[in-house]
């Protein structure tokens, strides 16, 4: 049996997205074909599904058959319940712990400026979109969370650097400045090191 | 999509706001055409002061690194005190904004001591960097709305293996990760002052479901035939607290025709 | 959109085989199109995938993507790679009912504070592991959910009343006990390190 056929069926059959690797360990030990032999299959089953209302997609942890954007406005009438709309609250929070981490619950809270209600991290950590990473060595040991595959997977993206980019923080200095009105004084500095470490002082000292 | 949403949502309340700032207000504005609960609805459209005080700098057009301190401060105060006048019901988080922004006020008025040797860092460009940071996760947080994801706009393809006759394993449970589960929901519960699970035997919760199984396809059954004597004394409590708390949850009903007629319980349907 | 191309899409998305008349109502009424349109869709995408290892099958119900017989041994095999595990949402759910039962679903989303998808209780439900024993004479009548008796026999249990009772539940510390905490230890599973220190870890990080 051709590789390329057996390959497109365990992607049709799995029911989650397969590395190259995963794949490869499907066959039998002794007939496993070689990883460039099976992203070369994967590449000419892409091919063949270019023009299809399904095709196999790139996710952060592996190849999935997808039904392609665009069809949604049919697709999603298949399924009773609504697509789940999220929270600006817990949207802003799976934001700060992509761009941030690993943060604890007192470093959002800090950047969000109110408190993080622990239904949505709740949601967050069952959806397995962020996951417990290690504890800060701080008073109370607060958990650090970081995002998982399964967050870039659900949101059609492979990796991390994939999200949209965020605004460069410009650091402003008024130590020279003792008039009150502040004039156009953008700095282009990037954020430094030194505010960094003073923004999680500053969260440090919020947590509990 | 999420900032045009909340702009949307923003109209509004906010028209008849401006008009409270615009002039400098006295008591509570018993004639407010707006009933207080659209304010709370505008306060919801807020998630936290950093947020509410973006709005308040960009409906202005302003630029953070330039904002008027003294202005902000008092349309920021304004805002609190209406909310505090119609005794809604403000997270203190709100309250903490309004004493840093009456801070740096204070701080840009006084002269600052030329010799303090400490680098104590401006409380402006605190709150600017905290507004920055905030703005930008924003912005962030609504691209990733726009992303396509799963269940929205892609699907996963759904392909039958079962007529392959493959047998799927199915995932193995301990029973200690069940309970470790609930010790975790208890937790959580406890956390919430508001919610209570009552806390019955579980032998009671285990008879509750057994006697719903029995009721299951008849009318009513005669109380009695509810108690079994080969279980002694005890079986008995347990399916006499099981009826009772049934009967408090409003799943059955304890019935009696007429005076010392016997006792029968039945599933509560619509009536 | 060519209706071809959507028909195509509705069957790899659906999770059940569709008849011809369904796949018509998944259109917006306006916009169906008549049968006989969809069944000569069906038709051309039965050809273009003649030769692909998933095909179009008539079965009783209606049209199902299958993969195709042949591939047995290799779908049997990605299956076997992973035996899946359950989420902590489905093991929180089952223990409310477990502890909680009858209860509705409506009531196990007030205790754990976060909603309860239909496909756990589907899962759990096929499994057998709970059933519906009446319905709550409330608006909407929700189904009260309970354990079954293939529920106590999995775990080896001859009775609810031989899990730890709630009080107890909250004192049980699980870290330094490699027993299960029941009264007679009877399981006679293996219980691998592997799995008990995955268990213990996953608890850890998630209390707080």
């Amino acid at each position: 049996m051709q590789t390329k056929h057996i390959v497109e069926a365990i992607l049709f059959a799995a029911d989650r997205p397969m590395s190259v690797r995963q794949i490869q360990q499907v066959f039998p030990e002794l007939e496993q074909p070689a990883l460039h032999e099976i992203q070369a299959a994967i590449d000419a089953i892409s091919t063949d599904y270019l023009h299809r209302p399904v095709g196999l997609k790139l996710l952060a942890s592996g190849y999935r058959f997808q039904v392609r954007e665009g069809l949604a406005y049919w697709v999603s009438r298949l399924f009773a319940e609504k697509p789940g709309r999220y929270s600006r609250a817990l949207l802003e929070t799976i934001a700060i712990i992509a761009y941030r981490q690993p943060v604890t619950r007192g470093e959002i809270e800090d950047i969000r400026g109110v408190a993080v209600s622990s239904g949505i991290i709740q949601t967050l950590l069952e959806r397995e979109w962020v996951r417990v990473i290690g504890h800060k060595d701080v008073p109370g040991r607060p958990a650090l969370y970081s995002t998982t595959r399964q967050f870039l997977d659900y949101f059609n993206l492979s990796s991390l650097s994939e999200l949209p980019a965020m605004e460069e923080l410009v650091n402003i200095d008024f130590s020279h400045t003792h008039q009150p009105p502040l004039q156009q004084e953008k700095s282009e500095r990037p954020q430094t090191d030194q505010s960094e470490a003073d923004t999680l002082k500053a969260a440090e000292s919020k947590t509990e | 999509m999420i900032g045009g949403l909340v702009g949307q949502q923003m109209e509004e309340p906010v028209a008849p706001l401006a008009l409270v700032l615009g002039q400098p207000y006295q008591d509570a504005p018993t004639d407010l055409y707006i009933p207080p609960d659209a304010l709370e609805v505008f306060l919801d459209a807020f998630e936290g002061p950093l947020d509410l005080l973006l709005y308040l700098i960009r409906r202005q057009n302003l630029d953070i690194f330039n904002i008027p301190i003294a202005q902000i401060t008092h349309q920021y105060i304004a805002y609190i005190e209406m909310m505090d006048s119609l005794r809604l019901e403000l997270a203190a988080e709100y309250l903490v904004m309004a004493a840093l922004l009456a801070e740096i006020k204070s701080g840009m008025l006084l002269p600052r001591p030329q010799d303090s040797e400490e680098e104590e860092e401006d409380p402006r460009a605190f709150l600017i960097r905290k507004l920055q940071e905030y703005e930008a996760i924003k912005k962030v947080a609504g691209q990733i709305d726009l992303l396509p994801r799963q269940e929205r706009d892609t699907f996963n393809v759904m392909v039958d293996v079962s007529a392959l006759s493959v047998a799927r394993p199915l995932p193995e449970v301990q029973i200690k990760d069940i309970l470790l589960a609930f010790q975790d929901v208890l937790k959580r519960v406890e956390q919430l002052t508001h919610h209570q699970i009552t806390k019955e035997p579980l032998s009671v919760r285990e008879r509750m479901a057994a006697i719903l199984e029995k009721l299951d396809g008849s009318d009513s059954l005669a109380f009695a035939a509810l108690f079994t004597r080969s279980e002694g004394k005890n079986g008995v409590v347990v399916s006499f607290l099981a009826v009772l708390e049934l009967s408090k949850e409003g799943i059955i009903d304890i019935l009696q025709l007429e005076p010392y007629a016997e006792l029968s319980v039945r599933v509560r349907t619509a009536s």
